[in-house]
C-alpha cells in the first residue's frame, strides 16, 4: 500500500486514527479506553469481519506460477506481496491469519520474479496464491491493487 | 470562528459500561465505541452550539485537567472527526 | 423414493409473473411453488420487493414460516442498502459544504426519495449522480480530499475511464464502501445513442429539504428506458422493467395525461425506440394499463422483423432462468441481446457468422454440448 | 427417516436424482451430486441426520458437480453450486466434502438476516447456552469438540444462532472441520469421536471433519438462552486463567465479529447489549485441554 494514495489530510487527521482501535489488540485497545481520560476516544464498530475471516487464512505458496501476479502496462509482471494486518507471522505455522486488515503491495516490475518474491519475504511478506488472493480481493481487501 | 452542536443527540441509543458507551447512531446504522470524554463532548454539544474554547474549558472543569495547546489540537481533531461521522454540526458564524 | 418427488415441471416465469402482478395470490401458493419462486425470485433480485410488498398488506403470517425467514432476510439486507446510500449521499452533501452544484440523484436512490412504489424493498447498492462537465472536477478533488477513493482499477480501465467515457472511476469511502457513480450524461459511453443531457437537466425537480434535484417524471421513465433497451444486454433485468412499470402506473395515476406528455418528451428527445420497447414488454409481461394505440405515436418505433425478434427474446433474457434446468432457448436469446448492445460496435463480417452459428445450435440442439467443448 | 436409515444406493439416487434433502437445525438443505467418494462420505458424515419432511420448503440447493478444464484437461476438478451458481472457483475432486461443508456456511453467512449470526461456538449444558465466539487462533472447534464429548449439547462450532428479540440460540451442529495440528489432538484425545478423511491442500491447510453426536442432532429443534460467554485462547505452555472480561470489550468483540451485526442495525445493538448484560463474560486462556475442561465445568456447574 503506498503512502502517496493517502490523501494529506487523513495523515494529519490523528483523530481518524482512532477508528482503527477496534482492530488493535485487546491490551492496547484497554490501554486507549481506560487509561487515557485525557483525551476523547472514538471507534467505529466495523462489519463483515466476520464474514472475512472465514476465508483469511491463507496458505503461503512458494511456486511463482501458482502466486498472485499482476500485470503493469509494460506487461511487466509483479508479483502480490501480501503483509498480515495485525502482528507478525508465526513461523511455525503453514497458514497465516491475515487479520482483519492485511496490505498488499506489488513487487518492482524491474526485477525478475524471484528477486521480487526474496524481497518479499525478507520483509515479512508472504506470498499466496491466485485463488486466495481472488476470495480476498472480493471482500475488500487489498483494494489498492 | 466555527461552533458545533450535536445536531441528532436525542435519536442515539445510548449504552453505559461502566464509563465506557456504545452509541448506536440510527441514521448512519453505525455503532461507535466512546470514552467518557467523547461521550462528554457530544452532551455538551447538546443544545446551543458552542465554539472550540468553550467546549475546551468545559472539559477541561469536568475532567479536571490543564488544558494545553495540545489539548486544544485534540480536541479540534475530535470535533472534525465528529462532524465526518454525522455526530455534530458545525454552525459557520460570521465574525 | 417416489415420496421425496418435487414437481419440476411447475412454471417458474409464470410464478415469478404472477407473484408480481397479483401479490395476493402468493397466500395460496403450495410449499413447493414457494421453494421454486423463492430461488427465481432471489435471482431476479426480487425478494426483497415480494417481501415488502406482503409486509405493506399485512400477508407476512398467512405464508409458510420458512418463506417468510427467507423474505425478510431479504428485506432486512435491502433496508440496510437503502440507508447506506442515504446516509452516503448525506455525507457527500456534508462534504460538499454548501457549494452550489447541481446534483441530479438517479436511479434507485431518486425513487427512494421520492418514496415511489417499487423504491420499497428495491435492491440498490450504487448511489448514482448526475452532473455537468464542468462540475465534474470540482467534485472529484472536494471528495478526494474528504477522503474518498477511486475504486481500485487497472491502468486500462483508468484510461478507458477518462478518455474513452469521459467520466470519472466510481468514488469509494473506506469507511464506508459505498460506490458513487458521478455521471456527465444519461447515455452508457457504450451505447450507439447519444444523449443530450442538457434538457433533462434543465427540466429536473427539486426535492424538498434534501438539497438535490430528481429527473422530472417523464424524463425518469425515459432514462428508465433507455437503461434496459438501449445500454443494456437485459438479462435477468425484470427488476428494471418493474421499475418503468411502477413507475409508469404511479405517475399515470397522478396527472392526467401523463403518458400523452411522456409520448412526446420521447419524440422531442428522439428517445421513441426505447420507450416503445419499454411500453411494449411492460404491457406484456407486468400487464402495464396502456392503450395500445398510445404507442403508435411515438417516432422511431421499430420495423416488424425487428420487433418479431425482440418479442421472442426479450421475455427470455429479462425472466431469471431456471436454477436447475438452464434453457437453451433462453441462452440464446440473451446471447443475441448480447448481440444486439454490441451490435455497431461489431462489425458484420465477424458478427454474421457468429450469428449463423449460433442459430444452427439451435436449429440442431443435440450437436450444441460437442460444438461447445470445441468452440 | 433418518439418512442412516437409507442404503448407499437409496442415498445415491436421491443425491444424484431430486437431491438429498434433509434438516439442519433450524433450515433445510437439499445436496445434489453425483459424486461417489462424496457420496460415501456423506453416506457416514450425514448419518444421523433426518430428512426434511414431506413437502416442507428447502432453503439451500446446493450441488457438487465434476468440471471440466480447458487448462488441466487432466486434473479432477470439482464445483460447488448454489442455486446453480458457483461462489468458488473449482478445487480438486479430494476437497469436495470440505467445499461443500464450507459453502453450505458461506451460503447461510450470506442469506440469513432474521437471525443474529454471531462468529461463536455454541455448546449446551445444564439448560443454558455457553458461547465460545471466534478470537484468532482461539481453536473453537477444537475446544467444542471436547466439550461435546464430555456432556456438553454441542449446538455449532461456527455459528451462535440468535433469534434477537426473544435471546433465543438455535442449535445447527454441522460437521467439524479440524485444521492441521488439531487433528491428531482430537484423535489422541478423543479416539472415540468419528472423523471423515483428512483433506489435505485446502486453503486452510489440511482438514478433517468431525461428525457431531447423535444426541445434538436429535435435539436440533430445542432452542436454549445463553448464560456465559468465554473468549478462549490457546497460548502454547501457558498456564491456565478464566477471568472475568469487561462487558464493554464483550460487545465489541462479539459485534466486530458478528456476520451481519451492521445489517441488522438497531436490532443487533439491542440485542447484543441485552445478551452480554445477562451473561458471565469470561476470558479463558489455556494449554492443556483437560485443565480448561475442568475449568469450564466448574463454570456452567450451577
Amino acid at each position: 500500500m503506498s503512502e502517496k494514495n493517502i490523501p494529506e489530510q487523513l495523515k494529519q487527521d490523528a483523530a481518524s486514527k482512532q477508528t482503527t482501535a477496534a482492530l488493535l489488540s485487546q491490551p492496547a485497545r484497554r490501554r486507549l479506553l481506560k487509561s487515557t481520560v485525557a483525551i476523547p476516544v472514538i471507534m467505529t464498530l466495523h462489519s463483515g469481519a466476520a464474514l472475512a475471516r472465514t476465508s483469511n487464512l491463507v496458505g503461503a505458496v512458494t511456486d511463482l506460477d501458482s502466486a498472485a501476479k499482476k500485470m503493469n502496462d509494460l506487461e511487466q509482471a509483479r508479483i502480490v506481496c501480501v503483509n498480515p494486518g495485525d502482528g507478525p507471522i508465526e513461523e511455525s505455522s503453514s497458514t497465516y491469519d491475515l487479520g482483519m486488515n492485511p496490505t498488499a503491495a506489488l513487487g518492482d516490475a524491474s526485477q525478475d520474479l524471484a528477486t521480487q518474491a526474496e524481497n518479499c519475504q525478507t520483509g515479512g511478506g508472504i506470498l499466496i496464491s491466485v485463488t486466495a488472493f481472488q476470495s480476498l480481493q472480493g471482500r475488500g481487501f487489498f483494494s489498492d491493487l | 470562528m466555527n461552533s458545533w452542536y450535536s445536531s441528532h443527540f436525542s435519536s442515539l441509543y445510548i449504552e453505559n459500561w461502566d464509563g465506557e458507551f456504545t452509541v448506536f447512531q440510527p441514521e448512519s446504522g453505525k455503532t461507535h465505541f466512546l470514552n467518557e470524554m467523547g461521550l462528554h463532548i457530544l452532551t455538551i454539544l447538546d443544545g446551543s452550539p458552542l465554539r472550540l474554547n468553550t467546549i475546551c474549558q468545559e472539559l477541561s472543569v469536568h475532567f479536571s485537567l490543564q488544558p494545553d495547546t495540545q489539548f486544544f489540537g485534540k480536541i479540534a481533531q475530535t470535533l472534525q472527526r465528529y462532524e465526518a461521522l454525522g455526530l455534530i454540526e458545525r454552525v459557520k458564524e460570521n465574525e | 423414493m417416489a415420496e421425496f418427488k418435487v414437481d419440476t415441471r411447475l412454471d417458474h416465469h409464470q410464478l415469478l409473473l404472477e407473484a408480481i402482478i397479483r401479490p395476493a395470490v402468493l397466500i395460496d401458493y403450495s410449499n413447493s411453488q414457494w421453494e421454486l419462486l423463492l430461488r427465481v425470485a432471489r435471482r431476479a433480485k426480487l425478494l426483497g420487493y415480494l417481501a415488502a410488498w406482503l409486509e405493506k398488506d399485512g400477508l407476512l403470517d398467512k405464508i409458510p414460516q420458512r418463506a417468510v425467514n427467507l423474505l425478510r432476510s431479504s428485506l432486512i439486507q435491502v433496508k440496510k442498502q437503502q440507508q447506506s446510500v442515504n446516509w452516503e449521499l448525506s455525507r457527500i452533501l456534508w462534504a460538499l459544504d454548501g457549494r452550489e452544484i447541481l446534483i441530479i440523484v438517479l436511479k434507485g436512490m431518486a425513487y427512494q426519495l421520492q418514496d415511489l412504489p417499487n423504491a420499497a424493498g428495491r435492491i440498490f447498492a450504487d448511489l448514482d449522480l448526475l452532473v455537468s462537465k464542468e462540475a465534474l472536477g470540482q467534485i472529484e478533488s472536494v471528495l478526494s480530499e474528504k477522503g474518498w477513493q477511486h475504486h481500485a482499477l487497472t491502468n486500462y480501465d483508468e484510461r478507458y475511464y477518462r478518455e474513452w467515457s469521459h467520466e470519472i472511476p466510481a468514488l469509494v469511502h473506506p469507511e464506508r464502501g459505498v460506490e458513487v457513480d458521478v455521471h456527465h450524461t444519461l447515455s452508457s459511453p457504450l451505447g450507439n445513442l447519444k444523449i443530450d443531457p442538457l434538457p433533462f437537466q434543465e427540466a429536473a425537480i427539486k426535492v424538498e429539504d434534501e438539497g438535490v434535484y430528481v429527473l422530472s417524471p417523464e424524463d425518469m421513465l425515459l432514462h428508465c428506458a433507455v437503461n434496459l433497451f438501449q445500454n443494456n444486454e437485459l438479462a435477468d433485468d425484470l427488476r428494471h422493467l418493474l421499475d418503468f412499470h411502477e413507475i409508469l402506473q404511479f405517475f399515470s395515476q397522478q396527472q392526467l395525461s401523463f403518458q400523452e406528455k411522456l409520448i412526446n418528451r420521447a419524440n422531442r428527445l428522439g428517445l421513441g425506440r426505447p420507450l416503445f420497447y419499454s411500453l411494449y414488454f411492460s404491457r406484456l409481461l407486468l400487464h402495464s394499463s396502456v392503450p395500445d394505440q398510445l404507442k403508435k405515436r411515438l417516432n422511431h418505433q421499430p420495423g416488424w422483423l425487428a420487433l418479431r425478434i425482440m418479442h421472442n427474446c426479450v421475455p427470455l433474457a429479462l425472466l431469471p432462468q431456471h436454477p436447475d434446468q438452464p434453457s437453451k432457448r433462453a441462452e440464446l436469446a440473451r446471447l443475441l441481446l448480447y448481440l444486439r448492445s454490441h451490435w455497431l460496435r461489431m462489425p458484420l463480417y465477424r458478427l454474421l457468422p457468429h450469428l449463423i452459428y449460433k442459430f444452427y445450435l439451435s436449429v440442431f440442439p443435440g450437436k450444441s454440448a460437442r460444438a461447445r467443448r470445441n468452440g | 427417516m433418518k439418512v442412516e436409515q437409507l442404503s448407499l444406493d437409496e442415498l445415491r439416487v436421491l443425491l444424484a436424482g431430486q437431491g438429498l434433502r434433509v434438516k439442519m437445525g433450524p433450515f433445510n438443505l437439499s445436496v445434489q451430486t453425483r459424486l461417489p467418494s462424496l457420496i460415501h462420505q456423506l453416506h457416514q458424515m450425514y448419518a444421523h441426520y433426518s430428512l426434511a419432511d414431506e413437502d416442507e420448503i428447502v432453503e439451500f440447493h446446493v450441488r457438487v458437480i465434476p468440471k471440466r478444464s480447458i487448462r488441466q484437461p487432466f486434473a479432477r476438478l470439482i464445483r460447488f453450486e448454489v442455486d446453480g451458481r458457483s461462489p468458488f472457483p473449482p478445487v480438486s475432486v479430494e476437497q469436495a466434502l470440505a467445499t461443500l461443508e464450507w459453502g453450505v456456511n458461506l451460503v447461510i453467512a450470506m442469506r440469513i438476516n432474521h437471525l443474529l449470526l454471531f462468529h461463536s461456538a455454541a455448546v449446551e449444558r445444564n439448560g443454558h447456552v455457553l458461547l465460545l465466539p471466534a478470537w484468532p487462533g482461539s481453536g473453537k472447534t477444537t475446544l467444542s469438540a471436547m466439550l461435546m464429548h464430555r456432556g456438553y449439547r454441542l449446538f455449532s462450532d461456527e455459528f451462535g444462532l440468535m433469534a434477537p428479540e426473544i435471546g433465543d440460540f438455535f442449535p445447527l451442529p454441522r460437521l467439524m472441520p479440524l485444521k492441521n495440528q488439531s487433528i491428531k489432538i482430537i484423535r489422541d484425545y478423543l479416539p472415540e469421536a468419528i472423523l471423515g478423511p483428512e483433506i489435505p491442500g485446502t486453503l486452510k491447510g489440511t482438514v478433517a471433519h468431525i461428525r457431531p453426536p447423535q444426541e445434538s442432532i436429535e435435539r436440533v429443534d430445542e432452542a436454549a438462552q445463553p448464560r456465559w460467554i468465554v473468549f478462549p485462547k490457546w497460548v502454547a505452555g501457558a498456564a491456565l486463567r478464566l477471568e472475568s472480561l469487561p462487558q464493554s470489550e464483550a460487545f465489541l468483540l462479539l459485534a466486530t465479529n458478528a456476520f451481519n451485526y451492521e445489517v441488522l442495525g438497531e436490532t443487533a445493538f439491542d440485542a447484543v447489549t441485552r445478551l452480554v448484560r445477562s451473561c458471565e463474560c469470561r476470558k479463558l486462556v489455556y494449554s492443556d485441554f483437560d485443565s480448561a475442561l475442568a475449568a469450564l465445568d466448574e463454570l456452567t456447574d450451577g
